[in-house]
């Protein structure tokens, strides 16, 4: 039976366990960043010197840590990117603008454990030369940003944060930047522009990698709350021994949330590939199973902007045919099942769930969260709403399964500036392939319920006859 | 190519029995109902869809649907109509959301050759060609029917109401966020 | 022949690496940097080299003067860069041509940097495709009421839609309604439902201007262009806004519904409101003039121009022009009382007699005949063309004439906007009518008059009675010859009166305030008997001196060019569209 | 002008401010501040924002009408905040939003938050409070309430005094 696994919650969830940085010191917190402050250079048989900063970067990039934010992106490549020669400081933000529906993770470590966030952050910053650096939470936390500032004065007056950290000439300093209700934000882009104090509209790329043309155009990293967690643990037990966790390429534990119609709703943190979707769901120590007497209908997998899958949809894996509870919950199986793993928030829907339903609330988040920046996705996340909107009101039409995909597939692929735009499409394309009957059931209903209803139209007047 | 003419036949030299057919014609119409009218005492039964005088032509609330787009006169063929848009200081429009209605709208008759381009080009359906297919005038200066004769000879003419329909539905949507 | 005229001052031609891109198959060479918006070398963007190649990429956002947005992503291009092997060289095909790798996302091609060796595809289905998409989502929302809108006729969302648009649309939800007429400024009205959210606009007023008053308010659909509430756009390049507008979104109050643009006729021309001359072309029709737009030209003025130029065209069409050849009559006054009324500058008005060209002519160059050297002076306008100045200066030297001309001077910008307010110092200074320091000769000619030396004045253009030479000086001369366009308190007392042209209804050049020389068009004809002063100026000089020259503008302005130094070498053909700089 | 920023709230900014190299960053913070304090954030409050930060009003304008968060009216004493999202939808969020217009006298079909005749509620139907697990979840004000039944909602209402 799978287990869970816990890494990063490990403490959190302890009786008596407090988010306090005395607490977190008893539970042997802030180990790591004196182990990453003094790493001494290495010698490296070309006779240069490796240093501690290039040390750490280089176990980042051996763990084989992937972001947790979504796209499941290398972080030691992302490291790797940043222009490290332009003279201008690098910034470092923790992107915890968690904002994708089904998504509750990054809550637990901030609301819990923030110190440990605050010590991944530390090091993260310190490996990669950053002296200032925020976390970008998002506006609804509003405790959570309290939480993160008493941390932030509990570090510094232990000179953990501050001017000369722990004695090594290292300077740093965090800020709580706070947003104010917007998805988009949790695009990295987007979350700079916001940070800069403007709209937060996704920059176009190229030119502006953050690497590179990041925050006040200079170079910037974005990482999210969970992974730059991990970061410490990496530095804790060195980056091969990160690397055995999980499963090869999916590395690492990862927080799973878990909503939806599931006995046991919540977080579990799994080693990543180390259980299945249908043990996630079913498992006692997971899920639970479903309510009694529904049976499953759909699956999300990743956050809502994920493809769903159906209950009984089976993919060809590797000349194997899985079934897709039989997934194993990682980032590469997932997408080669064409969703993704996304923000690894599972939403589960039994036989209760109106499909058109799920789905109009869906696309009514999209359009209300498009930042309006670029055609496609501005005008299509509203058109799609619409359309739903009306097929969940009594004035569907039977061609408005096909209506949708076809207004859908004009806006994913590259044709906008981030992956909003597929994140508004992805849902309806996917839900509209595999329950197509039932969009098209509720159309050709309304429409024959309609009929019924209106008397034919009147004729069109006629040109009033000349008055002469 | 030359083509030979025939000779005529003894009959045919005689030219007798061709008179006489051509009297029976005669004959028979005699005989017929009467196809000359009495104009201009008796008056025409214009057709549907005779394409007569072009006028304006008023929604069925009585307002000017022309919005002064000008296109009529850009197609016109023989440059018959002059438009006067209303400029950024003339008459409001009578429908609110149309914004836009002519300062003047002249057509020439005496140029005007009822070819049907500007009702075929109006977006708005604010100019028909009508049953008037006899204009007549004592100068030329009569000739010229500005905005206000053609309004008062072009009738109502009840169609979509586009501009209305709009201005419905934006009132309808004030619960939008849209706050300037 | 001497050259002074110094050919065109382009940024040095520094070695710019070439590249080899292809576009639709075609291969071209492009330079691997080229100037962005700013004027900065940046690496050359894939919508740069299709306008190389001569291919058309439509777009919204983008503007090659503007910095670039990426929003509307109409410029949507495929693409494909040569397949790196392992040891990233480049993989061959069998039949030794470079493999390439195409790309699976499309890029936009305003933004896109091109890379040597890339292939750029803007008529495959899939681009075809997309641009339609975009144009369906622009359309959904938008009012679709070009019977009303001025923008109908230049409208980007027309063009295209006639290119990628279908014939009926499949929309059947409720559009979003936005604010239409909206006061924006003084000069600028706004239909956010036509707005498309390109923000040329913004960027423009933001980044060019430095007047960062256009903003975008609420979100996703919503989306709405505004100024801040209570806050007026009111800069002077405002109107420059409703140029780059690619929608009707943005319209001139000052245009609004005067007239649709399909029936304006364009005539090349020249800005006369400050020595800057920023090329503009004057839309016109029926003889009347209904706005001036700037006419793209790098050397001089890109594409904006400031507003006060471009609504400072009114005065043409007044309905107190001169419009007729005036001959003041002898012994008026007294003999002839049927006029009583005072005129506007409160004097008893003098009575002239209309008269034709030829008599006016003719009587004007036997008076000047026979003043003697030094009798006569002449004021000059440093607006009135290089041509017509170079004619005057012919007059001043076989009459051994004092002459000047008057400054103007005013507050300018950074931008556009000169401290000289007319448009050909250089012209009239490069001619020698002009004193080197203009208005220096004034109250020479006003000491003349007074001592009784000069006898006769010719004005050009100027109401002298503003500047030094009142009228109780004008009451003494012999004869006062005047032309003029509008009326003044010198036009009042000329013995005789010669109607001029504004500039849109004569050809000519002026010389701007760097020494580009720039040559206008005529757009509309001159009132009444109005006649270019080029024209009557060169038979005033061919009476009084005797001398033959060209009528025709050609003619005047080549002669013109070999007699002036700082003109040798130029001739009307090679000043083109754009003008040629001069050293002044 | 009748907008004045108390010396204390001044600090407060400034020292928000002090955080960032480019003063205009600041902004989404000095606007949260002054929400904090006024309630909401008026057109001076948008001026003086502005001119605080060095920047034109239409730049913290474009900020304020973007974020839902950000206020440009004076709300409720108490600001109900139901998820409507989908894991909430599916744990009945749209049932618990009916129940507070209900009991309020509200119409739960109006887009935007809706504020009682007494100014005493603004009840907002808004996207998704990650909080998934616990669902329905609302907030009211800064207080954050999960697995809200009800009964559970009435409690709440009944603590607002």
């Amino acid at each position: 039976m799978a287990q869970e696994y816990k890494l990063i919650l490990k403490h959190a969830d302890e009786p008596g366990y407090m988010p306090d940085i005395e607490c977190y010191l008893r539970h042997g917190g802030y180990a790591a960043l004196k182990k990453a402050l003094t790493i001494q250079p290495k010698d490296l048989p070309d006779g240069k010197k490796l240093s501690g900063p290039e040390q750490i970067r280089q176990e980042v990039m051996t763990s084989g840590l992937r972001g947790r934010g979504g796209a499941g992106f290398s972080c030691g490549l992302k490291w790797s990117f940043v222009d490290r020669k332009s003279g201008k400081p690098i910034y470092l933000i923790c992107n915890a603008d968690e904002s994708e529906p089904g998504t509750f993770k990054d809550r637990q470590i901030i609301y819990k454990d923030p110190h440990q966030l605050i010590e991944g952050m530390i090091i993260s910053c310190f490996a990669n030369d950053v002296h200032l650096a925020y976390i970008y939470i998002r506006g609804e936390f509003v405790e959570g940003a309290k939480i993160l500032n008493r941390a932030i004065k509990e570090a510094k007056a232990k000179k953990i944060l501050g001017k000369n950290i722990l004695g090594t000439g290292y300077d740093l300093e965090i800020y709580v930047h706070r947003g104010a209700g917007a998805y988009i934000c949790g695009e990295e882009t987007g979350l700079i522009e916001s940070l800069e104090g403007k709209r937060p509209y996704p920059r176009i790329k190229p030119p502006y990698f953050p690497a590179v043309l990041g925050l006040w155009m200079c170079p910037t990293i974005v990482n999210n709350v969970e992974t730059l967690c991990n970061v410490k643990h990496i530095v804790a037990m060195g980056g091969a021994e990160f690397a055995k966790l999980g499963t090869p390429n999916n590395t690492g534990t990862r927080i799973v949330s878990l909503s939806g119609h599931v006995k046991k709703p919540g977080y579990y943190e799994i080693e990543v590939g180390k259980a299945t979707i249908g043990q996630l769901i079913f498992d006692a120590n997971f899920g639970g199973g479903l309510r009694p007497g529904r049976s499953l209908k759909a699956v999300i997998p990743g956050g809502s902007s994920a493809k769903v899958f159906k209950a009984g949809e089976k993919f060809k894996i590797k000349g194997r045919e899985v079934d897709m509870l039989d997934l194993p919950y990682d980032f590469d199986s997932l997408i080669q099942a064409g969703s993704m793993s996304g923000s690894s928030a599972i939403i589960v829907m039994d036989d209760s769930t109106d499909i058109v339903e799920a789905l109009a609330n869906i696309s009514d988040f999209y359009a209300h969260e498009s930042c309006g920046q670029c055609t496609p996705c501005r005008e299509g996340s509203l058109w799609l709403s619409k359309a739903l909107h009306r097929l969940t009101h009594g004035e569907g039409r039977a061609q408005d399964a096909d209506y949708l995909v076809k207004i859908a597939d004009n806006i994913p692929g590259g044709r906008t500036i981030c992956a909003f735009g597929e994140a508004c499409s992805w849902p309806v394309q996917s839900f509209v392939a595999k329950f197509k009957d039932e969009f098209v059931a509720k159309g050709a209903a309304d429409e024959e319920r309609r009929a019924k209803e209106t008397t034919p139209p009147t004729e069109p007047k006629q040109l009033a006859a000349a008055p002469h | 190519m030359i083509v030979k003419r025939k000779p005529l036949n003894f009959w045919e030299r005689l030219y007798l029995p061709a008179m006489i057919g051509g009297f029976k014609v005669t004959l028979r119409h005699f005989f017929k109902k009467k196809v000359t009218m009495q104009y201009p005492e008796e008056k025409w039964a214009v057709p549907v869809d005779y394409r007569g005088a072009p006028y304006l032509v008023r929604d069925q609330e009585g307002n000017t649907k022309c919005v002064s787009c000008q296109l009529c006169e850009f197609v016109c063929p023989p440059k018959a109509i002059k438009i006067i848009p209303p400029g950024p200081a003339g008459p409001l429009a009578d429908r609110p959301n149309a914004e836009k209605m002519p300062l003047e709208f002249e057509i020439n008759m005496l140029r005007c050759i009822f070819c049907g381009f500007c009702q075929e080009v109006c977006p708005e359906e604010a100019i028909f060609l009508q049953k008037d297919y006899s204009l007549t005038g004592t100068s030329r200066a009569e000739m010229i029917y500005n905005k206000e004769k053609l309004l008062a000879l072009g009738g109502v003419h009840g169609g979509v109401q586009k501009w209305k329909h709009k201005l419905e539905e934006a009132k309808e949507q004030e619960n939008f966020p849209v706050k300037v | 022949m001497s050259t002074a005229a110094t050919t065109e001052t382009k940024p040095a031609p520094a070695a710019i690496e070439k590249i080899m891109v292809k576009v639709d198959g075609r291969e071209i060479e492009v330079p691997r940097l080229m100037a962005d918006w700013s004027g900065k070398l940046t690496p050359t963007t894939m919508i740069q080299a299709c306008e190389l190649a001569k291919t058309d990429v439509p777009h919204y956002c983008y503007h090659p003067k503007l910095p670039i947005a990426g929003n509307c992503r109409m410029c949507l291009v495929e693409f494909g860069t040569p397949a790196l092997g392992p040891d990233r060289k480049p993989i061959l095909n069998p039949d030794g041509t470079t493999k390439i790798a195409k790309s699976p996302r499309p890029a936009i091609a305003c933004a896109t940097p091109v890379s040597p060796g890339m292939e750029i595809y803007t008529n495959t289905p899939g681009v075809k495709q997309m641009r339609e998409g975009v144009l369906e989502f622009l359309l959904i929302n938008h009012p679709l009421d070009c019977p009303i809108c001025d923008q109908a006729g230049e409208c980007k969302l027309q063009e295209y839609s006639v290119d990628y648009g279908q014939s009926a649309s499949r929309f059947v939800e409720a559009k979003v309604h936005k604010p239409k007429v909206v006061d924006l400024g003084p000069r600028i009205m706004l239909d956010d439902e036509r707005c498309i959210l390109c923000t040329r606009c913004i960027r423009f007023t933001k980044d060019i201007v430095g007047d960062d008053a256009l903003g975008i308010v609420n979100r996703g659909s919503f989306n709405t262009l505004t100024a801040f509430p209570g806050k007026a756009f009111d800069n002077n390049y405002t109107l420059n806004t409703v140029d780059i507008c690619p929608v009707g979104a943005l319209t001139s109050k000052d245009f609004r519904f005067q007239m649709r643009v399909w029936f304006l006729k364009e005539t090349r021309s020249v800005c006369t409101s400050c020595a800057t001359g920023c090329n503009i072309l004057i839309g016109s029709r029926e003889e009347k003039i209904y706005r001036y737009t700037p006419r793209e030209n790098d050397a001089v003025n890109g594409p904006w121009m400031c507003d006060y130029g471009r609504l400072n065209y009114k005065w043409i069409g007044r309905a107190d022009r001169l419009k007729d050849v005036l001959v003041r009559n002898v012994g008026q006054a007294s003999s002839l009382s049927h006029s009583q009324e005072k005129s506007e500058t409160g004097r008893m008005p003098v009575l002239h007699s209309k008269v034709t060209w030829t008599a006016a002519l003719s009587e004007i160059a036997d008076k000047l005949k026979n003043a003697p050297a030094g009798s006569v002076a002449i004021v000059a306008s440093a607006r009135q063309t290089n041509e017509e100045l170079w004619l005057i200066s012919k007059l001043k030297a076989k009459l051994g004439a004092i002459s000047d001309s008057i400054s103007r001077t005013g507050a300018g910008d950074k931008l556009l906007v000169s401290t000289d307010k007319n448009p050909n110092t250089n012209g009239a200074q490069l001619t020698g009518v002009a004193a080197n320091s203009m208005g220096t000769n004034l109250p020479k000619i006003a000491d003349g008059i007074r001592t009784g030396k000069i006898r006769t004045l010719i004005v050009f253009g100027e109401d002298v009675t503003r500047h030094g030479i009142g009228v109780d000086l004008l009451g003494k001369l012999e004869t006062l010859i005047v032309s003029d366009i509008l009326p003044n308190a010198t036009t009042e007392l000329a013995h005789y009166l010669l109607p001029g042209c504004a500039h849109a209804e004569k050809r000519g050049t002026f010389t701007n305030t760097k020494g580009r020389v720039q040559k206008f068009m005529k757009a509309v004809e001159p009132p009444g008997d109005a006649r270019p002063e080029w024209e009557f100026l060169h038979d005033l000089v061919y009476n009084v001196t005797g001398q033959d020259g060209f009528l025709t503008i050609e003619g005047l302005f080549n002669e013109m060019a070999q007699d002036v130094p700082a003109f040798n070498g130029l001739t009307w053909a090679n000043l083109g569209d754009t003008g040629v700089t001069v050293k002044t | 002008m009748s907008f004045t920023v108390p010396a204390n709230l001044e600090g407060e900014i400034d020292e928000l401010i002090s955080h960032y190299p480019v003063k205009r960053a600041a902004s989404l913070m000095v606007l949260h501040a002054i929400q904090e304090h006024f309630g909401w954030i008026s057109q001076e409050a948008v001026e003086w924002t502005a001119r605080k930060l060095d920047l034109q009003p239409i730049n913290v304008y474009e900020l304020v009408t973007f974020y839902p968060m950000l206020r440009q009216e004076p709300m409720g004493k108490y600001q109900i905040k139901v998820c409507r999202t989908l894991s909430c939808a599916l744990g009945g969020a749209y049932e618990l939003h009916q129940h507070f217009c209900g009991k309020l006298g509200l119409d739960a079909h109006k887009h935007g938050p809706q504020t009682t005749q007494d100014g005493k509620f603004t009840v907002e139907f808004i996207e998704c409070l990650a909080s998934c697990g616990t669902a329905p979840v609302m907030m009211c004000n800064d207080d954050f309430y999960e697995g809200v039944s009800h009964a559970k909602a009435d409690e709440i209402l009944g603590g607002c005094k």
